[in-house]
């Protein structure tokens, strides 16, 4: 049989024609200027950590934006504009940003908050994004609080780049926005260029200083039929969990923004995003693995968000962020409905030349 | 090469075809139950499927939902590796190609099944770009409504999955509508199915009748098919929804696509119940061979317009023999009809003039009137009369008249007063006439054998490629002799056409008008040549065409059984009927 | 007096009813199977039948074969006996009256099977003749291709007798057609009788799948009269044989008996798939009232046509917004529109301007351009603008402009370039009113109103009638206040009609607007106003239409159910539905 | 109940409005002048009589035509107009008209035929229509014959105008047009006006001098459904069996002649002539009785004449012709077609409000 699978890779046609794609999709978008000393965005939750459940601080800094969407990028991600044009930021204006999200934190909540999360919209540990002087402030400046998770690519993964937090006494996870433990589908539904290995590396990396890994999945990228995009995420889930140092897995399906490729794909029906259903069905199945696996589905219910038939969708999302905090599956088989046998039908007859079967 | 695939019947774009599965299977048809997807390169790499001679195997593909960029779908394209089993590949219109296939999914379809315009474009552009004989399969689209619509498109294969999930979701589908399950307090169907009470009839139910619905639409599409009349029963199904109504337009626009499939002649009635017949490729064809082919020959001769009859050919309806009697064929007649347009003496026979069946309603309409008004326009444009004697009713026909009459320069003269059949009519009509000469019957028939070749094989044929001859027989039953005797062909009756002899395909190939010539390999044809056997056939060949067939053993004559595009992709199946042949 | 017949819904003509035998049934249906005939009096004398309360028993009769002579017919005329049980009279179009049966079988019906004009004029003829609360049987008639047009006409009952004689003839009868049993080579149907092989299926199995045909056929029927969509069904249905279309235009020019029964207003949606549409009551109706009840009250104002949208209300839709963003409301607004014709600003509400659905085609056919060019001309005829000033774009829309243009004094001016929204034409558009002044809301608002009082109680209710007010609520939430302050109606959003309080009522009565008046007997409705208390109804009330409720001992204002005629006939089922009413 | 029948016995009205429109039918016919020398027909066949099977010599006498048909009369008779214009017959032109009969036997028969029957298309007993004198010399001629049969309404039979006949030793049979036994049938659908006690004085009358009655009856006029027709038949055939002197019945199928009220019926569709099933049906079930019953359909097979399917008319007609000859049941169990099934059907259903239900 002559796959074409290997050339597309040799040539990088595949990536370079999303790349392409991509880019004229966000050229559409124009871009707005961001205040370099304003975070994106932050807010307060709460989080199934290792140690339990906790008030969580999450801040989305401003760092200039992700190099890999700049070139074009992930099929899905529609983040890329929210930050500030032209490139970098300087370390006091990194500053600047951790002290209005330290404000707003004591405005809103009443305790610190043990955890805190930050997230750039690419690698917080890439020293283009983050220079090394302001990530090591930022870890003094959450040194009191109990665990820290910062977001990166697996490349950015190296042991004194993460030891500045494990220094200064917080329990830290590097997380990895792997979407998917299976390389081609990384590769050519989400465009994404790393490896599987990539990941185990850097998970090992981060281990050899006692930190630990949160691995991000997403489910159903474009051109995957339902149980594609199922049977994808529960083979994720578990190899995740076996990775050493990789403790939570947060599995989070695909929701539809702008300026995307899976925008354009929506707009035109060619793309649905994943069943609710399709998330519960990941969590009980893989809810034996000896790790926390959580999904924090974004725009529930919505067209563009995933859904099921509009009657039980807040059901089942109640469910999946019970789910999240006490790990324990009976709670799926609670919530019924009439929608389960189309997600069933769905699941049995959709193909990627046929879908999306059902809205 | 297709191998497990082959078109018996055509009526336009739609077919009907058989998938040799070891259990043989008639299309279109439901096709999930024996479709056996080998999945998708986009989330794994796959082997090459052994295959099995039970099912179509949908060979690794890269389905590109709707929305796939085109530099997206190029470079992910995939190559399908030959197999030797029945088996499918899939493709978008961008992609689409010979892959050698026998069954080609059309990715995308889903969302095409409320784009009417789109769904046409895709389809006519994939089925182009595909071999004739191979399935075009759409997954994910078919409903008991829209299944009629999409098959008369060149959809040769569907599935029940959108039936069946709608069915799962509670919406109860029918050829008709759509209706919510828990709204309907009776089922108006007769499907085991619904052999319950509707308080005991779930979504499980529903989602069978729906698959029931959906075959069964399908077996009447069929046999629609098989009697050339699927086009007739689109004109009413597809007012249902917009989509059918959207798909008929969409495809008449597409006039080119549907033209060459559509046959010459066909046994049955095409029934004119709506004005959408006006746009039919039959009708337009008809009009404008009538027009452009059309050249005049009995000249010097006044025109005498009359209105159709209901009984065919017109000539032996007792109206057209009053008119006869009066006019003493002292002029040339022409008849005027919707939906055909305007029919000169000759062509009375020719499908389908003598071949439709109207709805009289006692009107006309706005869309009838402007129709014949152009197609008489542009006739009297193309010929030369020295007056038009209108013997025509006022309703309709007077309006059409005398706004051709606005745009010519040739007069029209009004013979009727009240009814055409009322005697004072039939007086006036004889006294116009009066002096005028008398048309001889030679005349009249020679002039029809010439008008029939004209129409048939291209304007000027009727001269130049039948040149001189004799009549033989009795009209209808007319045949072209040669000056040598031979005979050249015979006027069929059934269809107004000609059939040649070889004497006759010869004459054809030595003359100037251009031939429509189906080239074999080096073997002798008996009865029928079969596809496989063409090297090459011209494009301009339709489904009932007079052919000439040429080989480096045989020289024959034949009609054609599909068009010439077809004949020359398909390797299977009947591609011409021979008459006659002689060995090299 | 009709006891056991009782119609719960009307579609047009159609019914739904109820024949309260012991088992009670859903009409229209298929009737043979209760149906008990007690003879002809031809063959025999005969007593008085004893009856059943579970059959209805067709009462000593003497059918009048087709053909037979008036004076024939009137000498052997039959009286009928009243019975107390459900019981049928058999009646000739000639002969048909009260006769106080539950039924009316018309006789010599199967042969106006295949003449749709005949048919059309007896069952009117009959319908007309007969009571409005009482069954019309046609017996030996139906068959699952014909019965949606039969019942469209106003047939309640039919049988199965044809389809069964037609089953032993070997003709398998479809919604769509007709086969020779010995020609299918499969069976295109879900029905129980066709879950065998082809082979084995005989005679009797095919008598059983017509009858399973019709009865589904029915079931479909009955659920579209009561969505309110047969017309759309038939539409499609009725093409597929000479005789539905024919039907269906021979109704269409029983305006008066088609649109008497046709509701002011649906709530679903029209389907405009059709050139037929054009002639649907609902269509006739808005153009007529349009335009012969429409006052212009916006005076000293250009007219501003523009295109329609496709959502709807048209002010709603975005293209309308930008158009009055360039018009600053300097102009009277009224939007082109096939199939409803013209629609003035304050009629966009009005069923059905906003409850179309068109088959976007992209073309307009000479049959919808000389409907809107006849609309428009006669809008213009009625009204007196300084100038009209066409937004509108080239397709279609110009060309009607441009015909009106040569029929009428006003002068057109053209503000398109490329397209309506385009720039360049808005641009122009807010050139072409610079110096019109300004429309107030209030001014426009109190128009509509007025307008709409006109489009539903007659030419000059809009000032006769609701002659002074105040206005509350803000648009489409209009009420109309008298000077007193008291509340006289206000307008429904959905549908565009005005609903009445008793003041508003007692206004009506007051001024010299003909009321719409049901007389009832001496009680004080709640809720509703059945049949059997009405004594008197005006006959220009149609179903949906506002009425004023008159009784000794009540007033009352509320929403007939029903046409006049029919409410004044029945002895059972609603009549009015009472929104508010007050003891005297 | 209230009865409209015998008002319109009483007053006529039904006998008033048919023979009005027959009138009229048969006034839109004009009429054509024919020789009275010349009888209308005649011709030679073989007739099945209380002797045996025999051949026969038929003579349609032109006795001026049926007064009973001038004043309007039966709803299915055409024959009207086929008699000389004006009124009667003289003496010498109907022995000239007698004359060219025998002339036509010797041409077309090896010999004198045994049997000999005269039809006036009115009564040949009526001495308007034949004088005595031509009676008396008619049974002059035909005194070496076996039997003669005459035609005559049951008014005109009297015994010593049948005497004549047997005077001159013929075996004599007076034909009487019945119809059928049912008065109501004869009077309201045939619109004929005597009752079925003429008949039986008018069989005693011939019976007194020796000469038998031939009773031809009518299945199907209009206004019958098939089954009514049937069993007015089978009614019929028995009561008259019953009625002494009758030996033969001839019951004979409706044919559409033009310009009768049938004609008019069966052009707007509101008449179909009999089913041949029908006849045989009859004829079956009427093989008990104690008298000759025969039936010759005319036009068999066509739309205008009796008819089944067209496949089958063929085979039950010559059935029929068998049954006539030997008076067998059993000829019929020996004829099938699919279209019985149809003709079960309409027996079962048709009504005369929806009749005819099959063509």
């Amino acid at each position: 049989m002559s796959q074409p699978s290997p050339e597309v890779y040799e040539e990088g046609r595949g990536m370079d024609a999303h790349n392409q794609v991509m880019r004229e999709l966000r050229a559409e978008k124009g871009s707005k200027q961001y205040d370099p000393e304003e975070p994106t965005r932050v807010w307060i939750d709460e989080d199934n950590t290792p140690d339990g459940v906790v008030q969580s601080l999450t801040i989305i800094l401003n760092t200039g934006g992700c190099r890999w969407a700049r070139a074009g990028g992930c099929t899905m991600c529609g983040y890329v504009a929210e930050s500030v044009e032209g490139g970098s930021v300087g370390v006091d204006a990194l500053m600047s940003q951790i002290d209005s999200c330290l404000e707003h934190e004591a405005e809103e909540a009443d305790e610190e908050s043990p955890l805190v999360k930050i997230y750039t919209s690419g690698s917080f540990l890439d020293e283009r994004e983050v220079e090394a002087e302001a990530r090591r402030r930022i870890a003094e400046t959450f040194a009191d609080r109990k665990r820290i998770v910062v977001e990166s690519l697996p490349d950015f993964v190296q042991a004194d780049r993460v030891s500045d937090f494990v220094d200064v006494g917080l329990e830290t996870d590097v997380a990895v926005g792997l979407e998917t433990a299976t390389d081609r589908v990384r590769h050519d539904c989400v465009n994404k260029y790393f490896d599987f290995a990539d990941f185990e590396a850097a998970a090992a990396e981060a281990e050899s200083v006692g930190a630990g890994i949160k691995a991000y999945l997403l489910m159903k990228p474009p051109f995957l039929a339902e149980s594609e995009a199922i049977e994808d995420m529960k083979a994720s889930v578990r190899r995740c969990a076996d990775v050493d140092g990789c403790h939570t897995v947060s599995m989070n399906p695909t929701n539809v923004q702008r300026y995307t490729m899976v925008d354009d794909l929506h707009f035109r029906g060619g793309y649905r995003p994943p069943w609710l259903w399709s998330v519960a069905e990941v969590l009980e199945d893989t809810a034996d693995v000896d790790c926390i696996v959580v999904s924090d589905p974004v725009g529930h219910g919505s067209d563009r968000g995933p859904h099921n038939c509009g009657e039980c969708d807040d059901k089942v999302q109640l469910a999946i962020k019970d789910f999240d905090k006490r790990q324990d599956p009976s709670v799926f088989s609670e919530v019924t409905c009439e929608c389960e046998h189309t997600w069933d039908a769905v699941v049995e007859r959709e193909t990627t030349y046929n879908l999306p079967l059902a809205e | 090469m297709t191998e497990y695939f082959e078109v018996h019947a055509r009526d336009g774009a739609a077919r009907v075809g058989e998938l040799r599965l070891s259990e043989s299977v008639r299309t279109p048809c439901v096709a999930d139950e024996f479709v056996e997807d080998a999945g998708s390169l986009w989330a794994a790499e796959r082997d090459v499927p052994e295959g099995d001679e039970s099912v179509v195997t949908m060979l690794p593909h890269r389905g590109f939902p709707r929305g796939t960029d085109e530099r997206v779908q190029e470079s992910f394209a995939v190559t399908y590796p030959d197999v030797d089993y029945p088996n499918g590949a899939v493709v978008s219109p961008e992609t689409a190609e010979d892959y050698g296939a026998d069954v080609y999914a059309l990715s995308g379809s889903p969302a095409l099944v409320d784009y009417a315009s789109a769904f046409v474009e895709e389809v006519v552009e994939t089925r182009e770009a595909i071999p004739e004989d191979s399935a075009l399969y759409l997954s994910g689209v078919a409903t008991p409504r829209n299944v009629a619509s999409l098959v008369y498109a060149g959809v040769d294969l569907v599935d029940g999955h959108r039936a069946v999930v709608r069915g799962t979701q509670g919406t109860y589908l029918t050829t008709e509508g759509e209706y919510d399950v828990d709204d309907l307090d009776e089922l108006p169907c007769a499907c085991p199915a619904c052999q319950t009470s509707v308080e005991s009839f779930d979504r499980e139910d529903c989602a069978e009748h729906n698959l029931n619905a959906l075959r069964a639409e399908l077996s009447r599409v069929r046999r629609r098919i098989g009697d050339g009349r699927l086009r007739d029963y689109l004109e009413g199904q597809a007012r249902h929804e917009a989509f059918g109504t959207g798909v008929l337009r969409g495809l008449d626009q597409q006039y080119g696509y549907l033209e060459e499939r559509t046959p010459m002649m066909r046994e049955s009635l095409l029934l004119a119940a709506t004005e959408d017949t006006i746009r039919r490729p039959e009708i337009q064809r008809f009009a404008q061979r009538a027009t452009e082919r059309f050249t005049q020959r009995i000249t010097d001769h006044p025109l005498l317009l009359v209105p159709c009859s209901a009984a065919k050919p017109y000539s032996e309806s007792q109206s057209h023999r009053q008119f006869q009697d009066a006019a003493k064929y002292r002029a040339h007649l022409a008849s005027m009809t919707s939906p055909i347009g305007v029919v000169p003496q000759e062509l009375e026979l020719t499908y389908p003039a003598q071949h439709y069946d109207t709805v009289v309603t006692g009107r006309w309409t706005e869309n009838e009137i402007s129709f014949v008004v152009d197609v008489l326009s542009r006739y009297l444009e193309q010929t030369e009369y020295p007056r038009v004697i209108a013997h025509v009713p006022e309703e309709g026909y007077r309006e059409i008249c005398e706004r051709v009459e606005a745009q010519v320069d040739v007069p029209f003269e009004y013979t009727v007063e009240d009814h055409p059949t009322a005697d004072e009519s039939l007086v006036n009509l004889r006294e116009t006439l009066k002096g005028e000469s008398q048309i001889r019957v030679s005349e009249k028939e020679e002039a029809t054998l010439r008008a029939v070749a004209d129409f048939q094989f291209g304007q000027g044929a009727g001269d130049e490629f039948l040149g001189e001859f004799d009549l033989r027989g009795r009209y209808p039953k007319l045949q072209a002799i040669a000056p040598d005797g031979e005979q050249l062909g015979a006027l069929v009756p059934q269809y107004g056409t000609f059939s040649l002899t070889l004497a006759g395909g010869k004459r054809w190939v030595a003359s100037d008008t251009p031939t429509k010539t189906v080239e074999i390999d080096g073997f002798v044809p008996q009865g029928s040549v079969l596809a496989p056997g063409v090297l090459a056939a011209d494009e301009s060949i339709r489904p009932g065409d007079e052919v000439v067939v040429e080989g480096p053993k045989a020289f024959a004559v034949g009609r054609a059984t599909t068009h010439g595009a077809a004949m020359a992709d398909a390797t299977r199946g009947m591609a011409v009927e021979v008459r006659h042949v002689e060995e090299r």
